[in-house]
């Protein structure tokens, strides 16, 4: 059947994209148990910055690099401005400040930048690739391959660096991390420059197929982390498998019942495998003994 | 007689004024049109009070349930032939009877995990909404029948334009909303609910039934959001899928957290804040977002509990 | 006929058998304590009893019901409350409503009574207030009343659990090391405490490590050492038990003997 | 001074279309004043942005006709705010021009409701006129679910009969999608389906332009008018959106119209004088507000008045008048003015566009 | 080594410490007694940068330690066990360990692994499991055994025989006195002021955030007020 072919490729081009947001949340939530919810805009800046400076006539690499260099700055300029200070506050609270901080990002790329819709050309072309019957463009490879790159530098990271524990411990406990001597508010400030990092770079890969403008932020963001959720927030297996698990449901969906329902679909499945595994496929069930 | 009482009759004295006295201050009737819009967020945002404030259940999809409310009042008249105002309560009741349905499976979740189960909910509910059209009308909205209220108190001797009938009307509602909310939060469920916020395995040591606790504070604040739905649908005499979109249950939870999600009349304060902002806003609109985002963050950092509670606490010692 | 019963109550976690078929009953007015080595066991068998856990094997019951894996708040309305070795305080509420909320079971009524605020809602809340405050005075908290539950130390917080579990109709208490955290003086009062529960009819399973006042206040003594029972008995025979000795007490030099009984 | 109203989304969903509307009502106004007003008198416009809430809209209109007490209501970007502005304009008795696409805007025909766009079942129209024109009598269509994409995607499936047009296939995608090949699949595998009509705005067009050309699908694509700006041969890439087709309005095509085009005149100069002070490609939504702005003050002109019921009058009195949509002649039972001959049919070729008719 | 001058803390509007003096030599075991309450725990937060001071000096090896953050103090040699023993619940016993030497990554982080385990056995056999699994005694063992991973050259174990089975918590005693070998000066505060004074050098007796009694541990072991209101003798 070369159309379940392209209904998987479709699939896993989107599921990847997905993926990479997800993976975006897992740094900023194992340091802090906070879902950023403005990791949508790390990525619509990645994508923003990368057009205009390349646009200005950098060679695209460089722009990408600047793009992604900056985002990671503005990411650690939200958690010294916006984040520490509000250290203590309820997990709500801090959910409405990474809300407002989108919403502030939003509004400001909107005036430095514009409302258009922006793209760069795919790194390698526009050629479709067949296989077995189906097409794949050479840009969805990329971003299928930045997924695992991110993957596989964060599970390293989390399962093999003391730094990567000390992320964990932080989130974990903080008191106990100040006391064992982990710097706290430094293991922030890397896992904001990393979030916000990995929210670039995958901003960067996914623009030549998603397009970009200032407002894309959010509904990447939703998706990310519904994926991320799928897979079970914090675990980067997690975000890996829940992106490209998505991005398959709704290809299917598409494909076969209805492109209509496609979303709902989704969450119908995303509701029916939390039901089942109310800590997502691959979640941490943390033990708290009474 | 106790302390607990007086807070009670307090806030519902200050809200009372406030709805009453205000309107002297207005020159026109868009003052009222804010204002009752104010109203009608401020009821939703109550029962956002109940579930995240009381029982600490996070809910990303409770402005689904408006639109259910919304919807039920648009299409019921014209379908089934029901008076405006049957409508919006068979839509609180729909609302409660899919809380019921819904929230057995999903208040299983915790914390993230359940926002996200919510924010699918609500989803759900606006994608039914707009994708229905032979219905809903579609994306492009339904109009609405008029309530009717306003010309009836008119045959009664009561003239009131549309927007200051509007005003008076949500005014009302919001205070009987507040009166509710105010009474569950000292009574035994509203005590447990607040227990179970703070252990569930507590709280069940007790004698709490969780689950069903937590049942009970997702149906009812369905019912409030369904109930601010209907409000605004009349109003407006027009109505679209938006009233359900992820969009509108983002406001509302940031509502009650801005304005101090464990406070009735900090949410309302809240709920006034963010209804506010874009009207006063307009003066530089092309920052809008960067002003709202900006206070977003700064009361959260600098008052942490919430605008009114934290205020509070700094003129009295204790919170709201 | 005793008012709890365990039978051959059993459970593992990943391949270790936490609790491994231990039976034993309490009686109305009767202190059993439950003692043994740290990882004994102890608190898994109070989170099996107390519903917490489903046991994998074996019967709990209460007054002559099976009530095995029940829920805890289906034991709760049996007269079953408990308190926890890892503090489970309502963080979020004062020292008052957290003692309030011990009295759910009887001040609790229709949603629709609590949320018009009917007589009868306004009155059951009254008289759980007024009970919350006589036995905050009972524990030595009623100063406190006001305060954050957040703010209180360690050890009134572990005073605060007793009262909120008093506050039920409690037939069976469920102790998990409430002298924890507490000195010489202050477990002695804790002490009477329970004996006086206990005298009122209560059966109590108490689990402490503060031998003084295990071998002080208990009936009756069952010895855990990894999930299995090693000894049950008197006081006195226990705590002469060359098995309880070595795997539990230890030689004991730090203890003040004259303090003894 | 007289003091015109308008809300429109420049924020939001709708930013794509409401942006350039609220840029060109600016604009238009500072140029208008700069030459001396209307009538002797200054114009003073207050423009507010809804975001695309229909509950904001209804807001600031209400706050438009109460506060501001302007003389007429431009905006409405979308049919969903239109819908919600339409009640206040009525009772308040205000003149209210929308920019929105829908037929249920002006049809039935509302006292104080006009509107300068084409309606999407004209669009619809257009598209199948020259569907018809090549003998094609089977096609698939794939829409947007937004108010945009469904409205007319509704209208297209109201009309393809009247053109012997059979929709064999029927497709949707959200708004943000990032891939639409799965539908397009669909489509291309249904058996007899002719060419492929995607109604939508914003990058879902792009992107199904370019999954289009990723498949191979080799049948006519038609686009809608919801993606007639230049921008839109750049986002798909020349190469993709080759041969495409839509109906687009004369200012998508001012440097190409002939010389005798009653139009050129004035699309090349709102074009000249938009892309100076914006420095971005005009659009289609823009020239809708430029419209609504020539329509008003074209009335305010006539009417020698700025009262309300004066301007309304001869709103419905509008003759002739030539903006960028089309030459608007309303009339008491037609508060559009357009008909099809407004949209001209063109087709991207070598990375530009040309009329094809 | 260890002074402590003048100091103040509050919750909010309440101090719950009202001036603290102390001071503590090199190589000592010092005890604090005291009901609940009396602010002991707050005491010690404040040593180790886990509470903000209000007034007064924390003065360590010569130096102001006052405004340092928490986590340099470990750097300092100042380590400790806290109370509700914060271990981190969703790590493996053995990360909580290595966590506990964060500031290593020398080879002696292994021995001292080692030697954890042998104090503590139990640890050896779990540490491939979350430490949230630990029984409340096994918990507090991780607590002292991570602080112990940071080489401390002070100590402050806040009631670390809480929970703990009678032979173990002789053996916590027997670990605070070895400590007097290995050069580790000692803040123990317990509630077991029996045990605890009888390791220790000199003791403090705290009521209401004052002090009020200090002296050599023999003394205050033999004075009638502490052996009323604390030995309950
Ligand atoms: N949820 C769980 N996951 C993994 N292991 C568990 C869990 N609960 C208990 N255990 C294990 O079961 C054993 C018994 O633990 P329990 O807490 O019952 O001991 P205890 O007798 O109460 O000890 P303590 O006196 O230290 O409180 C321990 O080895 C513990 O690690
Ligand atoms: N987070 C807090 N907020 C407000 N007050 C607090 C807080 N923590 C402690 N207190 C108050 O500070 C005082 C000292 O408490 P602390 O915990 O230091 O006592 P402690 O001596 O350690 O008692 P315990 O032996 O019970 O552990 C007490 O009155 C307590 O109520
Ligand atoms: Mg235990
Ligand atoms: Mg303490």
């Amino acid at each position: 059947m070369p159309e379940l072919m392209q209904f998987l490729l479709s699939g896993v081009t989107v599921g990847a994209v997905y993926a990479l947001v997800a993976l975006g949340f897992t740094i900023i939530y194992n340091a802090s148990d906070v879902v950023n919810f403005a990791q949508g805009e790390f990525v619509m800046l990645g994508g923003m910055i990368t057009v205009f400076a390349f646009d200005a006539g950098l060679q695209l690499p460089l722009a990408a690099l600047i793009a992604i260099a900056l985002t990671a700055a503005i990411g650690v300029a939200l958690n010294k401005l916006a984040i520490e200070p509000a250290r203590g506050a309820p997990v709500v609270s801090l959910i409405i400040i990474t809300i407002g901080a989108s919403i502030f990002i939003r509004g400001v790329t909107q005036l430095v930048f514009d409302k258009q819709l922006h793209r760069f050309p795919a790194f390698t072309g526009d050629e479709p690739i067949r296989i077995l019957a189906a097409t794949i463009l050479p840009q969805s490879l990329w971003v299928i391959a930045g997924a695992v790159v991110v993957f596989v530098a964060l599970w390293l990271f989390f399962t093999r660096t003391l730094t990567g524990k000390a992320v964990l411990a932080t989130s974990n406990n903080r008191l106990a991390a100040q006391l064992v001597g982990i710097n706290t508010k430094w293991v922030m400030t890397l896992s904001f420059a990393l979030s916000a990092a990995i929210g670039a770079l995958a901003g960067v890969l996914v623009t030549p197929i998603t397009l970009t403008s200032y407002d894309l932020g959010i509904a990447l963001a939703l998706k990310g982390f519904a994926a991320a959720m799928l897979g079970g927030m914090g675990n980067p297996k997690g975000a890996l498998v829940g992106g490209l698990l998505l991005g398959l449901f709704e290809a299917l969906t598409a494909g076969f019942i209805s492109s209509q329902y496609k979303d709902a679909v989704a969450f119908i499945v995303i509701l029916a495998v939390l039901f089942a595994m109310p800590q997502g496929l691959f979640g941490r069930n943390t033990v708290n003994r009474v | 007689m106790t302390m607990r009482l007086t807070t009670k009759q307090t806030t519902l004295l200050v809200l009372a004024l406030i709805i009453a006295a205000t309107p002297f201050f207005f020159p026109s009737a868009f003052y009222f049109r804010v204002g009752s819009l104010v109203f009608v967020n401020g009821v939703a945002v109550l029962g956002i009070v109940i579930l995240t404030g009381f029982a600490g259940q996070i809910s990303l999809g409770h402005a689904g349930f408006a639109g259910i409310g919304a919807y039920a009042s648009a299409l019921a008249p014209v379908h089934l032939g029901l008076h405006p105002a049957f409508a919006a309560l068979l839509g609180a009741a729909l609302s409660a009877l899919i809380a019921y349905v819904v929230g057995r499976p999903i208040l299983r979740l915790k914390g993230y995990y359940l926002a996200v189960a919510s924010l699918g909910f609500g989803i759900l509910v606006s994608m039914v909404l707009s994708n229905e059209a032979w219905l809903t009308g579609g994306p492009d909205g339904i109009a609405v029948a008029d309530l009717g209220l306003r010309q009836a108190l008119g045959h009664m001797g009561l003239k009131l334009s549309a927007p200051e009938f509007w005003y008076f009307f949500c005014g009302l509602c919001l205070l009987v909303g507040a009166w509710l909310a105010l009474n569950l939060h000292d009574s035994p469920t509203g005590r447990a609910l607040r227990a179970l916020h703070g252990s569930e395995i507590a709280a069940s040591t007790v004698g709490v039934d969780v689950p069903r606790a937590k049942l009970q504070a997702f149906v009812i604040s369905a019912v409030y959001a369904s109930a601010s739905g209907s409000l605004l649908a009349l109003q407006n005499k027009f109505i679209t899928p938006d009233v359900a979109g992820y969009m509108h249950s983002i406001e509302l939870v940031t509502m009650a957290v801005l304005g101090g999600a464990g406070s009735v009349l900090g949410a309302i304060f809240g709920a006034g804040i963010l209804t506010l902002l874009p009207q006063v806003l307009t003066v530089f609109a092309e920052y809008e977002q960067v002003v709202l985002g900006l206070v977003m963050m700064l009361v959260m950092i600098f008052l942490r509990e919430g605008l009114l509670p934290s205020l509070m606490r700094q003129f009295t010692g204790r919170g709201a | 006929m005793s008012l709890l019963s365990v039978e051959g109550l059993g459970i593992a976690f990943g391949g270790l058998k936490a609790v491994d078929d231990v039976s034993f009953s309490v009686n109305p007015g009767e202190i059993v304590s439950v003692i043994g080595p740290n990882g004994a066991g102890k608190t898994t068998l109070f989170n099996m009893i107390s519903g917490v856990y489903m046991p994998r094997s074996g019967r709990v019951r209460l007054n002559g019901e099976d009530v095995t894996g029940y829920a805890p708040h289906l034991l709760a309305r049996r007269g079953m409350s408990r308190t926890f070795q890892n503090l489970q305080i309502f963080q979020n509420m004062t020292v008052l409503e957290n003692a309030i909320a011990g009295f759910h079971l009887r001040e609790k009524g229709s949603v629709f009574a609590d949320l018009f605020g009917l007589p009868g809602s306004r009155r059951r809340s009254r008289d759980a207030r007024t009970g919350a405050r006589e036995l905050l005075a009972r524990v030595g908290l009623a100063n406190a009343a006001e305060l954050e539950a957040g703010s209180l130390s360690y050890g009134a917080l572990k005073r605060l659990e007793i009262a909120r579990a008093l506050a039920l109709d409690t037939k069976v208490l469920l102790l998990d090391e409430p002298a924890a955290g507490c000195n010489a003086v202050e477990t002695e009062e804790i002490d009477h405490l329970i004996a006086e529960v206990a005298a009122s009819g209560v059966a109590i399973l108490l689990v402490e490590h503060d031998m003084k006042m295990v071998m002080r206040i208990s009936n009756h003594i069952v010895v855990l050492d990894h999930g299995v029972k090693i000894a049950e008995g008197e006081p006195g025979a226990v705590s002469r038990d060359p098995n309880v000795i070595a795997a539990y007490l230890g030689t004991k030099t730090e203890e003040p003997s004259h303090a003894h009984g | 001074e007289i003091r015109i109203g308008a809300t429109v989304s420049a924020t939001g969903p709708a930013s794509f279309l409401g942006d350039p509307e609220a840029k060109t009502l600016e604009m238009l106004v500072e140029e208008i004043n700069a030459k001396g007003g209307v009538n002797g008198e200054q114009l003073k416009l207050v423009l507010y942005d809804d975001g695309g809430d229909p509950n904001k809209a209804r807001t600031f209109a209400t706050r438009l006709v109460e506060d501001d007490e302007v003389v007429a209501i431009i905006g409405g970007t979308t049919t969903g705010t239109t819908m919600s502005i339409v009640p206040v304009a009525e009772d308040a008795e205000v003149p209210f021009i929308s920019l929105a696409g829908a037929i249920e805007i002006i049809d039935p025909v509302k006292h104080w409701v006009f509107k300068t766009p084409h309606t999407d079942r004209m669009a619809c129209q257009k598209i199948f006129e020259d569907m018809k024109k090549n003998a094609i009598s089977k096609i698939g269509v794939i829409s947007g679910t937004d108010g945009f994409g469904a409205s007319m995607h509704k209208q297209c499936v109201a009309v393809a009969g009247d053109y012997g047009i059979e929709i064999a296939a029927d497709e949707t995608y959200g708004p943000q999608d990032a891939d639409m090949t799965p539908q397009l699949t669909n489509i291309k595998g249904t058996a007899g389906v002719q060419a492929v009509l995607n109604a939508g705005f914003g990058q879902g067009p792009s992107i199904v332009t370019r999954n289009y050309s990723q498949l191979a699908v080799g049948l006519p694509l038609y686009q809608s008018h919801g993606v007639a700006s230049d921008g839109f041969i750049e986002l798909a890439g020349a190469k993709a959106a080759e041969g495409v087709r839509l109906p687009g309005t004369a200012l998508l095509v001012a440097g190409i119209l002939t010389e005798g085009d009653s139009q050129k005149a004035v699309v090349t100069d709102y074009k000249a004088a938009y892309e100076k002070k914006t420095g971005s490609a005009v659009s289609t939504f823009g020239g809708y507000a430029h419209d609504a702005l020539r329509i008003l003050v074209d009335a305010i002109g006539r009417a020698g008045s700025a009262e309300p019921e004066a301007i309304r009058d001869a709103i419905e009195g509008t003759s002739g008048l030539v903006g960028t949509t089309g030459v608007v002649t309303m009339a008491a039972d037609n508060h559009l003015g357009l008909d099809l001959s407004a949209f001209r049919m063109l087709e991207i070729k070598d990375g530009g566009w040309t009329i094809i008719e | 080594m260890l002074t402590v001058e003048g100091l103040r803390s509050r919750y909010g509007r309440i101090e719950a410490l009202h001036g603290i003096d102390l001071h503590i030599d090199s190589g000592e075991i010092v005890t604090i007694v005291g009901a609940n309450g009396a602010g002991k725990t707050t005491l010690l937060r404040c040593l180790s940068g886990l509470q903000p001071v209000s007034a007064g000096q924390i003065i360590f090896r010569g130096e102001a330690l006052t405004t340092t953050p928490a986590f340099k103090r470990l750097e300092r040699g100042l380590a400790q066990s806290p109370e509700g023993r914060q271990i981190f619940t969703n790590l493996t016993v053995e990360e909580n360990l290595r966590l506990g030497a964060f500031l290593f990554t020398d080879d002696r982080v292994d021995r001292d692994m080692e030697n954890a385990f042998r104090m503590f056995p139990i640890l050896k056999e779990k540490r491939n499991l979350a430490a949230g699994g630990l029984s409340g005694g096994q918990q507090q063992m991780l607590a002292i055994a991570r602080a112990l991973m940071g080489r401390p050259s002070c100590l402050l174990l806040d009631e670390p025989s809480m929970g703990l089975a009678p032979i173990l918590v002789q053996q916590i005693f027997d670990v605070v006195r070895s400590m007097r070998d290995l050069k580790v000066t000692v803040l123990l505060v317990e509630q077991n002021a029996f045990g605890a004074l009888s390791v220790a050098d000199r003791g403090y007796v705290m009521e209401t955030g004052r002090i009020t009694m200090e002296g050599p541990a023999g003394e205050l072991l033999a004075d009638p007020r502490v052996r009323e209101a604390y030995l309950g003798i």
